[in-house]
């Protein structure tokens, strides 16, 4: 038997969301699944901080292809956040403020530069990310 | 104080679903209310009916169904994490539903608070 | 806000990442494995020491009881609490930042 | 040459299960022969009949049926974590088999060489 | 269905089988999984060696009380590991050496002693342990 | 004995657990995350300079692609295979130790 579908007041509502992916991809599914949940908070028009650090950096990194390995290749989808920061930014009749952010010293542990991610991100440094993420309302993290 | 939970992992390998559930028991002891635990990745395994842990050992699934019940605690599972693994509604544990992606967001704007177990 | 780790600090990461990113003052919970940090004289025991100049620490109770850690080998300044002293944590300091 | 193959992740949350696909295949199409791959742990997962992935990801189920009825591979899921995590004969996928963890144990003694994928 | 049983033969074959545990009990479900594959091997009289190495040790901890987590506690169950091991070393009919493992250098940095576990155990530092390692037929990890 | 580590070695101990306990000579396997050990001028670039004066090392290729690593990143002495190099590792050293 289904249950009934219970639903809250979240009219009028705009919250900090922040959604923290600290994991690399494909070696668990944590990042595709964090992309589906950030994906759907945009039809909520809610602020949202999608925050890569430590191997989370490695989810947004250019040229993965996973014919050999036989999964879904995810990396795509980060366009569509991208869009969304986008449309977030351009229509003024939204309240809705959308960062996408990589850690500085977890891309340069790495080996990585800006220049090797799919998207554009805004590159901050531990000490100001501390301080961004301090304000949030809700953190997600996977 | 109003809140919201959202659990990542099964009910044995990790101790993700034992620690979020002491902790709704201990909110709604403390007088607040949990509005909805939302079962996430792995944590939809949470929801499997036909999980027999041994006798000497805690059964998380049928614990879950029954706070959800006694306290009116939304249990929500996600409907496509559930789909890949195998968790639909003719396995579906006593007081829990399916449901959107939509319903974590939800809870996250509704209640004061969201706190996240998992691995 | 208020930061949980739950992670081992001799296994992973999640101890270094939250104290790169969390801002002073804000509180630790240490839970499940992460309470292995909060021992005395161990390999981590320096670096906790060092945090603990900048986060007030609490740890799990019922978790150390579980890893079969004494109360007196936690180490001094760090608060043991139960599952109601965490949602106590949650009520006072507002969004949790889980270092999963 | 001889292996055996143990997994101790489900076919989602962790890869394990998909490199100990490939490393099986791999090792067929060398000429070897697998007698046996021991689902434990988590791995029991990989047995649920009733996963529905997404139509654009690989349906590891599926394929592990396939694999081990068209190469003889014996694909064994152990009935302690199985029933603890609600994997029985009802919703047991095609191909797959319950049994004990002695299963595990005797094609290590009677393999060549045992591979174990986890997390 | 059920399907047939399938039974390879192992008659009069003695393996060395090695099990390390390298995680924490209760944070994850590993030490006690492991646990139940130590114990059926005793009745195929297999060779064994037992290693706890890094969190692994923890698994063998005195006084773990699990009443306020509500788990089961299987730290007990130790003590049939070293029944079993009692049995093999008392047997002379039995070709059967089990051995019982802690990593000297793990239990080190845990600031933990031989004397912190619930079942006696060979401290032996890594080198050695190495060694003794490189000479196994099989090894599960869990 | 084969050797294979599947754990980002900037998130977990494996790696360290690997080198503190495989004799000299025995070669390394990094397969799934453990493959982000392999590329150059990382944070332990260092560490895996020196674990190559004792272990010959491979590496996964389907995991290096699955995860954007140009075969030009790996760094110098690391073998890349595939899945039947992994079998025929498997073959020709023996029992295999996975550092889970």
């Amino acid at each position: 038997m289904a249950e009934t579908e219970i639903e809250f007041d979240t009219a009028g509502i705009t919250k900090k969301f922040m959604y923290v992916n600290r994991k690399a991809p494909y070696g668990t599914i944590y990042a595709l699944e964090v992309l589906e949940a950030v994906l759907i908070s945009a039809a909520f028009e809610q602020h949202a901080c999608i925050v890569f650090i430590d191997d989370g950096v490695y989810q947004i990194k250019k040229g993965q292809n996973t014919d050999a390995v036989n999964m879904k290749n995810f990396s795509k989808t980060y366009g569509i956040i991208a869009m969304e920061k986008e449309d977030a930014d351009e229509d003024e009749d939204m309240d809705m403020v959308w960062r996408i952010i990589v850690e500085k010293e977890s891309m340069e542990a790495r080996g990585l530069t800006a220049d090797d991610f799919v998207i554009d991100v805004e590159v901050i440094a531990s000490t100001e990310l501390a301080a961004i993420m301090a304000e949030q309302e809700i953190v997600i993290s996977g | 104080m109003k809140f919201g939970i959202l659990v990542n992992e099964g009910p044995f390998t990790h101790q993700a679903s034992d620690s979020a559930y002491h902790f709704v028991k201990a909110a709604i002891e403390k007088g607040h209310q949990v509005m909805r635990v939302f079962f996430y990745y792995d944590g939809v395994y949470n929801a499997n009916k036909l999980s027999a842990p041994q006798s000497d050992d805690r059964n998380l699934v049928k614990m879950w169904g029954e706070l959800g019940s006694e306290h009116n605690v939304d249990l929500v599972v996600c409907i496509a994490a559930a789909l890949r693994r195998g968790i639909v509604e003719d396995n579906l544990a006593d007081g829990f539903r399916i449901s959107g992606l939509g319903q974590l967001t939800e809870v996250g704007i509704a209640a004061d608070r969201l706190v996240v177990f998992g691995d | 806000m208020l930061h949980t780790i739950n992670k081992s600090p001799f296994e992973r990461n999640s101890l270094d990442s939250c104290l790169r990113l969390s801002v002073k003052g804000s509180p630790i919970l240490l839970i499940e494995d992460g309470v292995l940090a909060a021992t005395r004289g161990t390999s981590v025991s320096d670096k906790m020491a060092t945090a603990m100049n900048d986060h007030p620490m609490f740890v799990m109770g019922p978790d150390l009881q579980a890893r079969g850690i004494a109360g007196d080998s936690v180490a001094d300044g760090i608060t043991v609490i139960d599952y109601g002293g965490f949602v106590d944590l949650v009520v006072e300091h507002g969004t949790v930042q889980s270092w999963l």
